[in-house]
């Protein structure tokens, strides 16, 4: 019964942080309740018993990739209120969108038939860096080794794209 | 390991659903809603998140490790993407000092 | 052999490109002459049995089928093309397009296509080529045609594009349920009737916008004074043809069970057209637009008599064609004569020309009498025999088209009259050069011997015509 | 498998060959890289055997089909190397960049004709666009340029959220990332689960998003304007065949069970009719040659899409239509980089016969080929499409038809343009024998291509 109540709260956290994302006018602000919603979120994937995922969102993205967000706000200095008011047709539009999209996905999962649940031997250690780590490397080997043509990729067009030219500062 | 047994303690796979699909519609709310670029890329962050949510939590219900590897490759990508849209940005500050997508018309005839 | 038909063509539209100016003139009309001489060289191989010959069948991509071949109703059209070309690039002879490169090449290019209608024996080649045709035809006039002709030339592309169109969707209609385009695989398939009217309008929408029919006409006007001479020359005699073709040989035999329906209202459309562009002929001052609108009546009557679907009033239609092919190309000559020299075709700034150019006054009375079919010509053959069936059809329908003789008489004569008798309006006005006066000499002998002796045609295309209306009398499937 | 690996490594070779600051050098490796590609590919569809025959791979199976697409992947990524040289060669520093991005972009268009799971589409599909996104904005010091990047970027990961969505719902329904398994899992279940539905649902919108249908097409103009000619013309043709075949793949194999087929196919002829119609609509009144061409891609989008309520050789039917359409597009962009008007204008055009007479006719030939009118392989493409989707939706194909009429007024106006003479003297435009070799064999395949296809088989 304590977990129920655990999940409540945690998922009433991480619904509020989200929220404040988005609606926080300082963009520094929504980064930090951005973070912090990766935690919560984290605090999920422990709940069910996924430590590896949990742990390893917490250095890639509330690690690696906010604090890359941050540093480009810092940056660019726009750690500043600069958005002005949202037109209120834009508002309710969006809400009635995000809305009707909330509305048809839930009333699709009351009635929901899910796929068997296989659980076998070892479903007790499935997230378990052990495990995910067998099945990366001899199932999912390939997409592993692709993902450093993704990156490779990246890399490159980062550097093309953020690179001073020379031309620009003369 | 109590927390294993959670899925057979009331928590059910549903409440997960709910909640990840609620994570999903902000960032798509977000998305629609705010006109600083670089809070729409937080969004997409978010939904990418929820996604995460979700498949993790099909994952540990089906007992197999395929969905959160899955999860792992979404991590991988959204890095890439977010490297990429960052820099993006920083470019297009160069150019007009500015990220509010609104500003960014110059192609509309 | 038959394979040069299309291989001549495409070798002189690409290689007129590259040579010099000077020898453009001589080279396209050389061109010309050696298709006309393929023409005539299957004319004699052919056996006139009414079949068709296949010369190319073979099978081709998703369903199409490489069949090409001729019967003697594609062998008149051929040469009607073959005699046509050589006589358009010889009467623009004084002109500078003459010496135009482009000019010469989409006149092949345009040959090539006007070919391919008459000998593909596949449904989809035939809509290939028919396409095929509008480029040049529209390239040539966008070139070289009247300064403010734009709008109109969008307005005739697009309108017989979206009518070509109508035709595709009914061909893959058709396609649906056959094995192949190949056309005896086409006429296999059995349809009931609602569905056949449908398709069948397809069609007829595309042929009813390039004859054109009544009210799918209005593109015609604007295009023809707005094109060049050539383009003129080239649209009514032979692109028209195509779509009469078009009907004898893929719209009816394909359709035998929507003729039904479709009989009346076509029959009454075009005898509408043949009135109406008579009435309006007489009215206007353009002497180019007094020929437009007499070539919309007199094609008008070709339709009306194909689709009564009678073997005499058929044939009649096939003499008519080749008559009204070598005519018009004749009259449009002689306006374009005129305006070269005047620099006019308003009727009312015209007269007196027969006395300072004797000879031209002459040929351009022979082609009016042949113009409005009198006997010894053979638009009277034409006309009579298509009356004929017209009468035995619907005496009304008979009648009212046959009012066509009378008002034709009238626009000719009014035409020649205004622009050649009355007082004299120029200084000078210089008489036939020899090309022109070629050009007319050849129209006129031929329209004559051909009124002397039509079986010189009723005889290569009565046996096909026979095999064509078998085809259809015995429906399948009734 | 070996046309992939050359082609990733023909990228990263680029990218080294760059130090040399000799933009031929980047440019010759990618050619060769991508030629020997196609040399591979060919001789894998003749032998059936491949080098990395003994590896057993997860994910990826290159079949005669996913070879066929992979070598229209390479044959038109090679000609938009050769047309973008021009360009590419303005900028020497980056040369190397560019060309490594195109073909990187190239590797995980081959890995979308490829997989067999959803780990890798989703892997080809990142690989496919996180290149694409960096090249449209890669004229840096344009705004427009990178307007058109961040635009592209939103959306498209967007899209990807989107998609991944749908994708955690088909899991959870199905339990399985494999095609295979997918759809041997739909075809037991009793009933269809209502979050499989809501799954393919999204899926289907974030494919409209990537391929840029109505209603969800609106960054697609912007993203053509803006983009460098060379990206555009990638964007238009490899991106699109990739991203189409591996959707087909996707919704006709493994969601292409009764029910559910009538399911996303209600919601799919409802966007097949608003794109044609919204695509062409707009185009008609477009003043500006790159905008008209992205108006005029979105119709070509609702065309294609026909395809996914079709019947019969589905796939060999995207590939002609597709390879035929890249052709085409090949073509314009050519003229479009050659003609090099800054404001873009469709009246730029004016006089080009007289600018360059061979240009001219590769420009009419491809505006001919994309309303698909005769002879050119556009026409036999159109034609191949429209037949094949009659039996299932023969109103859908008049429709199209309808707007293939539509179509023929804005392409006859930007023919007329190119074939009318420009009022003052305009300088001659002096081609590259490079560009002149693309341009030929472009020339080739929209009027030939359809007349060779037979013997191929």
């Amino acid at each position: 019964m304590s977990l129920d109540i655990l999940f409540y709260i945690l998922g009433g956290l991480t619904i509020g942080t989200a929220l404040m994302v988005v609606l926080s006018k300082h963009p520094v602000r929504s980064v930090l309740y951005l973070v912090l919603t990766f935690f919560l979120i984290s605090a999920n994937y422990v709940m069910m018993n996924a430590q590896f995922i949990a742990i390893v969102n917490i250095i890639v993205y509330a690690g690696a990739i906010m604090v890359l967000f941050l540093f480009v706000l810092m940056l660019l200095n726009l750690n500043k209120e600069n958005e002005p008011k949202h037109s209120p047709l834009m508002t309710i539009g969006a809400a009635i969108a995000g809305g009707g999209l909330f509305l048809v996905v839930v009333a699709a999962m009351r009635d929901a038939i899910l796929a068997a649940p296989m659980i076998d031997t070892n479903s007790q250690q499935v997230g378990l860096v052990e495990n995910l780590g067998k099945v990366l490397f001899t199932k999912y080997v390939l997409p592993f080794e692709v993902s450093s043509v993704l990156f490779l990729a990246a890399m490159v067009g980062a550097v093309l794209l953020a690179k001073r030219e020379k031309q620009t500062i003369e | 390991m109590l927390l294993a047994t959670l899925f057979e303690s009331g928590v059910k796979i549903e409440h997960y659903m709910v909640l990840a699909t609620a994570l999903f519609v902000i960032g798509v709310f977000g998305v629609l809603y705010r006109k600083n670029a670089i809070i729409l890329l937080m969004c997409i962050e978010l939904m990418l998140n929820a996604v995460n949510l979700l498949l993790v939590a099909f994952s540990t219900y089906f007992g197999q490790a395929d969905g959160q590897l899955f999860v792992f490759f979404i991590m991988v990508v959204a890095a890439a993407e977010a490297t990429v849209g960052l820099s993006i940005l920083v470019l297009l500050y160069r150019n007009t000092r500015s990220t509010d997508i609104r500003l960014f018309n110059k192609l509309k005839n | 052999m038959a394979l040069l038909l299309f291989i001549l063509p495409v070798f002189f539209a690409l290689s007129v490109l590259i040579i010099p100016k000077q020898g453009v003139r001589a080279y396209g009309i050389i061109g010309s002459l050696a298709v006309l001489g393929v023409v005539i060289a299957c004319m004699m191989q052919y056996n006139n049995d009414g079949t068709v010959h296949l010369f190319v069948n073979q099978p081709w991509l998703a369903g199409i089928t490489m069949s090409f071949g001729y019967d003697g109703i594609s062998l008149i059209m051929l040469l009607l093309t073959a005699v046509l070309v050589p006589l358009v690039l010889v009467s623009n002879f004084k002109n500078e397009l003459a010496e135009n490169r482009l000019f010469t090449s989409m006149v092949f290019f345009m040959q090539l296509g006007l070919i391919g209608v008459f000998i593909s024996m596949d449904g989809l080649w035939f809509y290939v080529f028919w396409e095929i045709t509008l480029i040049p035809i529209f390239l040539i006039s966008w070139w070289f045609g009247a300064p403010e002709r734009k709008a109109a030339l969008m307005k005739f592309f697009i309108y017989t594009f979206v009518g070509s169109l109508a035709m595709l969707a009914a061909l893959i209609g058709i396609k649906v349920n056959a094995p192949s385009f190949y056309i005896e695989d086409l006429k296999a398939v059995v349809f009931t009737s609602k569905t056949a009217c449908w398709l069948a309008l397809g069609f007829f929408l595309a042929f009813a916008i390039k004859i054109p029919v009544f009210p799918f006409h209005t593109w015609q006007p604007d295009t023809y004074t707005k094109s060049p001479m050539a383009g003129t020359m080239l649209l009514s005699g032979i692109m028209l043809k195509m779509a009469l073709y078009g009907m004898i040989r893929w719209m009816i035999p394909l359709f035998p069970e929507a003729v039904a329906c479709l009989q009346w209202p076509v029959i009454i459309l075009a005898t509408i057209g043949v009135v109406y562009g008579a009435v309006i002929a007489i009215k206007q001052k353009d002497m180019k637009r007094v020929f437009a609108f007499a070539s919309m009546s007199h094609v008008g009557l070709i339709a009306a008599a194909i689709m009564v679907w009678d073997f005499d009033a058929l044939s009649g239609s096939m003499v008519q064609i080749v008559n009204h092919g070598l005519v018009a190309v004749g009259l449009f000559l002689a306006v374009e004569i005129i305006e070269r020299r005047t620099g006019t075709r308003n009727l009312n700034d015209l007269g007196g020309f027969a006395k300072q150019a004797p000879k031209f006054a002459f040929w351009f009375a022979a082609l009016a009498f042949a113009s409005v079919s009198v006997p010894l010509t053979s638009g009277f053959i034409g006309e009579f025999l298509m009356l004929k069936g017209l009468v035995q059809f619907d005496m009304i329908v008979g009648i009212v088209a046959g009012t066509t003789l009378i008002l034709g008489a009238v626009y000719t004569f009014r035409a020649y009259q205004l622009s050649m008798y009355g007082p004299v309006t120029r200084d000078q006005f210089a008489d036939l050069h020899w090309s022109e006066l070629l050009v007319l000499a050849v129209i006129i002998i031929a329209v004559v011997i051909l009124g002397v002796y039509p079986a010189l045609i009723t005889d290569f295309v009565n046996p096909s015509l026979k095999i064509v209306l078998e085809t259809i009398s015995t429906p399948s499937g009734l | 498998m070996d046309a992939l690996l050359i082609v990733f490594a023909s990228g990263l070779i680029s990218l080294f060959a760059a130090f040399a600051k000799k933009p031929w050098l980047v440019v010759g490796s990618a050619m060769a890289g991508l030629l020997a590609a196609i040399i591979v590919i060919i001789g894998q569809l003749q032998t059936g055997k491949a080098f990395f025959d003994f590896l057993k791979y997860e994910g990826l199976a290159f079949d005669q089909v996913a070879l066929l697409f992979s070598l229209a992947i390479c044959v038109l990524t090679l000609l938009i190397v050769g047309i973008g040289y021009e360009r590419f060669k303005e900028n020497p520093v980056h040369t190397g960049e560019y060309i490594g991005l195109l073909l990187f972009s190239a590797t995980g268009a081959m890995i979308m004709t490829a997989y067999t799971d959803m780990f890798m589409f989703f892997l080809g599909l990142e690989i496919l666009s996180i290149p694409i996104y960096v090249m449209a904005g890669s004229n840096k010091a344009d705004v427009r340029s990178s307007e058109a990047s961040l635009k592209y970027f939103l959306t498209g990961s967007f899209a990807t959220g989107v998609f991944l969505f749908g994708l955690a719902w088909v899991y959870g329904a199905t339990g399985t990332f494999k095609l295979q398994e997918i759809q041997l899992k739909i075809q037991e279940m009793d009933t269809l689960s209502p979050i499989l539905m809501i799954g393919v649902l999204l899926i289907m919108a974030s494919f409209i998003f990537k391929v840029g249908a109505a209603p969800f097409h609106f960054w697609s103009p912007d993203v053509y304007d803006g983009a460098p000619p060379a990206v555009t013309g990638f964007m238009a043709s490899v991106v699109k065949i990739a991203a189409f075949f591996a959707f087909l793949k996707m919704f006709a194999f493994c969601f292409g069970r009764g029910e559910l087929y009538d399911f996303w196919k209600g919601a799919l002829v409802v966007m097949i009719v608003i794109t044609l119609f919204v695509g062409n609509l707009s185009a008609l009144r477009q003043v500006k040659f790159k905008r008209l061409l992205a108006y005029s891609s979105i119709t070509h989008v609702g065309y294609t899409l026909l395809l996914f309520v079709s019947q019969g050789d589905v796939a060999g039917t995207l590939w002609f239509y597709m390879f035929s359409y890249g052709f085409s597009i090949v073509g314009i962009i050519a003229v479009a980089i050659a003609v090099n008007d800054s404001e873009d204008r469709i009246e730029g055009l004016r006089g080009l016969g007289k600018r360059n007479p061979f240009l001219a006719i590769v420009g009419i030939v491809a505006l001919l080929s994309l309303a698909g009118i005769p002879p050119t392989s556009g026409f036999f493409a159109k034609y191949i499409l429209f037949s094949s989707a009659w039996e299932n939706a023969s109103w859908l194909v008049i429709i199209a038809l309808i707007n293939s009429g539509i179509s023929i007024y804005y392409y006859l106006k930007v023919l007329v343009t190119i074939a009318s003479p420009a009022e003052q003297e305009q300088e001659k435009i002096k081609l590259s024998p490079l560009t002149i070799a693309v341009l030929t064999i472009a020339l080739v395949g929209m009027l030939g291509f359809s007349f060779i296809l037979p013997f191929l088989y």
